[in-house]
């Protein structure tokens, strides 16, 4: 009788029940996928076979709208790129625009520059943290590092107004100068600060139930990261020295010290790691920049129209939050810029998911599309 | 043996790393300290630099508006959102007309305040409450926009500017 | 190694294979690969030690409709002697076709994709060239100077 | 209590004459008592879960409706019995209708046998713990049907991933209460009480293990955070009651509270010494009810805690954790706990 079952059964799988591939559309509305991404994910039973990113829903043609705008007005656009760390994007662009146009920022507005990123890269690793602890599904620490992510938007509002979409860094400068009570305040709010970090912690570092869903998930290989472009934290968890601010010093990133974070095993734990302790060596950065912040102009005298040299170009990278940000300007000799490229990291971090995926459950997905940090209007710009 | 003991290590550690993190939420929940704002309720005071509303400031004592019309904020403007015309006074002077600045398409970069030589833009901090029910009535004219400076806002005078930036650059800020 | 030294090492090098080099005012140094030889010439600059390029930071396009012309543009960076280089090869606008160099650096696979999707040059050989920002559907390219569309605007003043 | 009111109405019968339909009256008005407090009850854990969870987080939580956001969950009711049930077109109709009934009625069905008092319970059960454990499993299949017949991918996974999960933790869940019923030699959960009672200790503390087993298995079974991968948020937006809504969504609700008050109430009388009063504060004028709410309410705190502080566990982890700690753990304790039996004729 068993026996009859049985070869039925295997008769029936070979003959009419055919086993498919289940086929998931993890978005583009979905509670894990950080805003718009769609992920097409074919699965066996849990196991991931195949995930395609699906992108463009997003899409917001920042780089034709700037080719119509002025060098200055393009900065506003820049917020808008990755929003979640805008100063990194408006650094970027200003830095471009300067080393394009042969002009230099005094060093009062260097120095303000170099805090302000600071500041957006905590802000922007703190946000980090939450979603990433809330995609495993610890959803505490989320709202633990938007409280401290609201006293760093305050202080930026103080600062320039606005507190997502700055335009505070300008080309030959910054917007406007500090006002006398922020760097008091600044200090108190890295003394309220660095006690909380061991905090988050306490709370996920060495949690086990995090450990299982992070260490060994996704790893990436030296040599494949490097390949596949990837960048950032999420490349200095495989133990590869990439930082833009240590390589190619921008700004006064060869006065300060500061450790380049670099873990070894390439997983989701490492590049946890690595973001956790990037956020205390921020908080030295920053301390040392208010040290070294001295009176004087925060502008430069910018001539009345800015135009670019003719059939000049540039190439110009910084590190932003979430890795290698590049602002790839042609000049054409007019007010515009011929071209503008934005060369973001999300986009070649969420290009490594499938690799990393694979053969993982469904839930590592999540894991690690969160260790990797994208923003999904960085990926479609 | 010693994977038995590390089998059982391993429970040790992990159950006491969830007491630890059991221990910083089960602290917040006794302190009861809470972060919230209540909004309608609660307002928190905007800092005077925040880009809420932007506002065309109209000179009482001489019943007219700041603005001359000189397009420096219209052509600064990324999205093109400001329309303005204006015509030369009695006194010899141009006078804005019409001012249209569309709200739907203003990014609130603040270029046309900074462009304006005439001080004749603002931004005004505390009418942060822009939501409308029509997309229409983001079209603000210039009778919209009109905004008398109250006097504690009043701009100072450039000799009190420059000994107050004296002043800071003395203590070193 | 200096922007001029790595620029002669190049001439020297790659002589055969490239168009030109050059140290922009910019500071950057700019080779311009002939179409023929800029796969083998990507390979080398990634696996000769002396340059090992083996990121990609950044590929893309940049149209020029007055000399009928379409540029890729390559950014590379060399991890292990921290230098930067531009390496650009030319396409005809008409017909634009040039081997995909995903098989060198797997970052291109997107690059390019975005570069099509945007400019409608064709990767010859890429494993996967489908539009990535726009609708699948759509037909025109539209970081093309001359793009136009329904609902396109160019800023006024 | 529900003794009390049913005794009442016997009278009452008897008086006019009917007390031969006892038999069904009784029944039908402790369901309906049971019902009202529970629902009560739940409401109020919804409001407490959602306060331990701001606090946690610094925020306030519920305040707006009734006095500290009491009535919150009452609107929040409201609401969903007055919204629109949407229903998937080509759902499995009878399985679809049925499920959050199951779900609501098995883990129900678990309350009659918890003794709130001395003596309080609607049903003095001899085999009251293995009552209780075998029809709160039902609920896996609610979940399997809810997740099949809603003929949505995710609901569906959600479903699978229930299944899987409520069976392998059943086995822990049990085994972590065969100690005490080895040492306390009944299957009553009255007589469990009575017999912490008598030895002068909760089995808390001689059965510390056991307890956080079956603290970790109920809140498995209760598919309550860590361990809610069949509604993982984060990877199956709701997983099976994803495409529920309205009254049916509320059920699935209830249901999981419902599940969480049984779980702890279990806990509560076989570790925790059930109606009896606090070691040294036996002489306080506080009624056993009193007693056993507030230690539920302790359990329940736990239960929320580890869902606000703890990240969610893969499937495959879950089961590992479930098969390769829990199970070893209890059945090494059920054999130690034999042994001090045996040698000293009593429980360790």
């Amino acid at each position: 009788m068993t026996d009859l079952l049985l070869s039925q059964i295997k008769l029936g799988a070979e003959s009419q029940f055919g086993t498919d591939e289940y086929v998931v559309n993890l978005g583009p509305q979905h509670p894990a996928t950080h805003g718009v991404l769609r992920l097409i994910v074919k699965l066996d039973g849990e196991t991931v076979k195949e995930t395609t990113p699906v992108l463009g829903y997003l899409h917001r043609s920042i780089e034709k709208i700037c080719e119509n705008r002025t060098y200055p007005q393009c900065i506003t656009y820049t917020d808008r790129v990755d929003y979640v760390s805008a100063m990194s994007v408006n650094l970027a662009f200003a830095l471009a625009t300067e080393r394009l146009m042969g002009l230099e920022a005094p060093p009062r507005a260097q120095w303000l520059r170099m805090i302000m990123v600071e500041l957006q890269r905590l802000a922007s690793h703190l946000l980090w943290m939450g979603a990433f602890a809330g995609d495993i599904g610890a959803l505490t620490p989320f709202l633990y590092g938007l409280r401290e992510r609201e006293r760093i938007i305050d202080l930026f509002e103080m600062t320039c107004g606005q507190r997502l979409t700055y335009n505070y860094i300008r080309i030959g400068g910054v917007m406007i100068d500090v006002l006398p009570e922020f760097v008091p305040k600044c200090r108190a709010f890295l003394d309220y600060f660095e006690p909380k970090i061991a905090e988050y912690e306490e709370l996920l570092t060495y949690n086990p139930i995090f450990l299982e869903r992070t260490k060994g998930v996704g790893i990436i290989s030296p040599e494949v990261g490097i390949n596949a472009g990837v960048c950032g934290p999420s490349l200095r968890g495989s133990g590869v020295p990439c930082d833009v601010r240590k390589q190619q010093p921008y700004l006064y990133y060869d006065q300060v010290k500061f450790n380049e974070c670099l873990e070894t095993a390439g997983d989701c734990w490492s590049r946890y790691r690595v973001r956790m302790r990037e956020i205390r060596e921020s908080v030295s950065i920053l301390r040392q920049c208010l040290d070294r912040l001295e009176p004087g102009p925060f502008e430069t005298k910018l001539p009345p129209v800015l135009k670019a040299p003719p059939a000049s170009e540039i190439y110009s990278r910084i590190e932003s939050s979430r890795g290698e940000m590049g602002v790839y300007l042609v000049g054409d000799g007019t007010i515009k810029p011929w071209k503008c490229k934005f060369r973001c990291a999300s986009f070649n971090n969420t290009y490594v998911l499938d690799q990393l995926t694979r053969g993982w459950k469904i839930a590592d997905i999540m894991a690690v599309l969160g260790s990797l940090d994208m923003i999904v209007p960085e990926v479609d710009r | 043996m010693g994977s038995l003991l590390s089998y059982f290590k391993n429970i040790i550690f992990g159950f006491w790393n969830l007491l630890v993190g059991l221990s910083v939420t089960t602290k917040y929940f006794l302190s009861m300290k809470t972060n919230t704002q209540q909004y309608p309720e609660e307002k928190l005071p905007l800092p005077v630099r925040s880009r809420s509303m932007i506002k065309l400031i109209y000179d009482g004592e001489k019943d007219q508006f700041n603005c001359v019309a000189c397009m420096m904020c219209a052509k600064a403007c990324p999205n093109s959102c400001i329309k303005l015309e204006g015509v030369r006074g009695a006194d010899g002077k141009r006078r804005v007309t019409t001012f249209k600045l569309d709200f739907s398409t203003c990014i609130f970069c603040g270029y046309c305040v900074e462009a304006c030589g005439f001080d004749a833009l603002t931004f005004v901090a505390e009418e942060y409450e822009n939501s409308v029910y029509k997309r229409g009535s983001l079209l603000q004219d210039e009778q919209a926009m009109k905004w008398v400076r109250p006097a504690h806002l009043a701009p100072k005078p450039e000799e009190e500017v420059k000994a107050e930036a004296a002043s800071t650059a003395k203590a070193g800020v | 190694m200096t922007n001029e030294e790595m620029k002669t090492k190049i001439e020297s090098d790659f002589k055969d294979w490239i168009l030109s080099a050059a140290v922009s005012p910019q500071k950057e140094v700019i080779i311009t690969a002939k179409p023929a030889t800029y796969l083998s010439l990507c390979r080398d600059l990634r696996d000769k030690n002396e340059y090992s390029f083996q990121h990609l930071s950044c590929l893309t396009a940049v149209d020029y409709p007055k000399e009928n012309k379409m540029t890729v543009v390559c950014h590379l960076w060399s991890y292990k002697k921290c230098a930067q280089l531009t390496l650009k090869v030319d396409v005809d606008r008409a017909n634009p076709r040039i081997p995909t160099v995903e098989n060198v650096w797997k970052s291109a696979n997107w690059f390019e994709r975005e570069v099509f999707d945007l400019y409608g040059i064709i990767f010859e050989g890429h494993s996967d060239l489908r539009r990535i920002m726009m609708p699948e559907d759509y037909t025109k390219f539209p970081l093309r100077k001359d793009f136009t569309d329904d609902g396109f605007i160019v800023k006024p003043n | 209590m529900v003794h009390l009111i049913a005794n009442l109405l016997q009278q009452a019968l008897g008086a006019v004459g009917l007390s031969g339909f006892a038999f069904i009256i009784n029944p039908i008005v402790s369901a309906v008592v049971m019902f009202g407090g529970i629902s009560v009850f739940v409401m109020f854990l919804v409001w407490m879960e959602r306060k331990v969870s701001a606090h946690m987080q610094s925020r306030i939580g519920p305040n707006r409706v009734g006095v500290f956001g009491l009535l919150q969950t009452v609107a929040d009711a409201l609401k969903l019995t007055t919204k629109e049930d949407i229903k998937p077109v080509h759902r499995d109709k009878i399985p679809y209708y049925i499920a959050p009934i199951i779900a609501f009625v098995a883990t129900f069905a678990g309350m009659i046998v918890i003794p709130f008092d001395k003596g309080v319970s609607v049903q003095n059960l001899n085999i009251g713990i293995l009552y209780v454990i075998s029809i709160t499993s039902f609920t896996v299949i609610a979940i399997l049907s809810a997740g099949w017949s809603s003929n949505n991918k995710f609901a569906l996974l959600g479903g699978f991933r229930s299944a899987a999960q409520i069976v392998s933790y059943e086995v822990p869940l049990v085994m972590s209460l065969v100690p005490v019923i080895m040492t306390a030699g009944t299957l009553n959960l009255n007589n469990v009480v009575e017999y912490q009672q008598k030895a002068g200790y909760w089995f808390v503390v001689p059965q510390f293990i056991a307890f956080l087993i079956f603290i970790t298995s109920a809140t498995a079974e209760a598919n309550r955070a860590p361990f809610d991968i069949p509604e993982a948020e984060s990877e199956l937006i709701g997983g099976f009651h994803t495409e529920y809504s309205g009254v049916k969504f509320a059920m699935f609700f209830l249901g999981e509270y419902i599940a969480i008050i049984v779980s702890s109430a279990v806990a509560v009388t076989v570790f925790l010494g059930g109606w009896l009063p606090l070691p040294f504060l036996g002489s306080l004028p506080i009624p056993g009810f009193a007693w056993f709410v507030a230690k539920l309410l302790f359990v329940i705190y736990l239960i929320m805690a580890f869902r606000w502080t703890f990240p969610r566990l893969r499937v495959d982890q879950l089961m590992d954790f479930g098969w390769k700690v829990l199970i070893p753990i209890s059945i090494l304790n059920i054999l130690i706990t034999g042994f001090c039996i045996l040698f000293f004729g009593k429980g360790v």
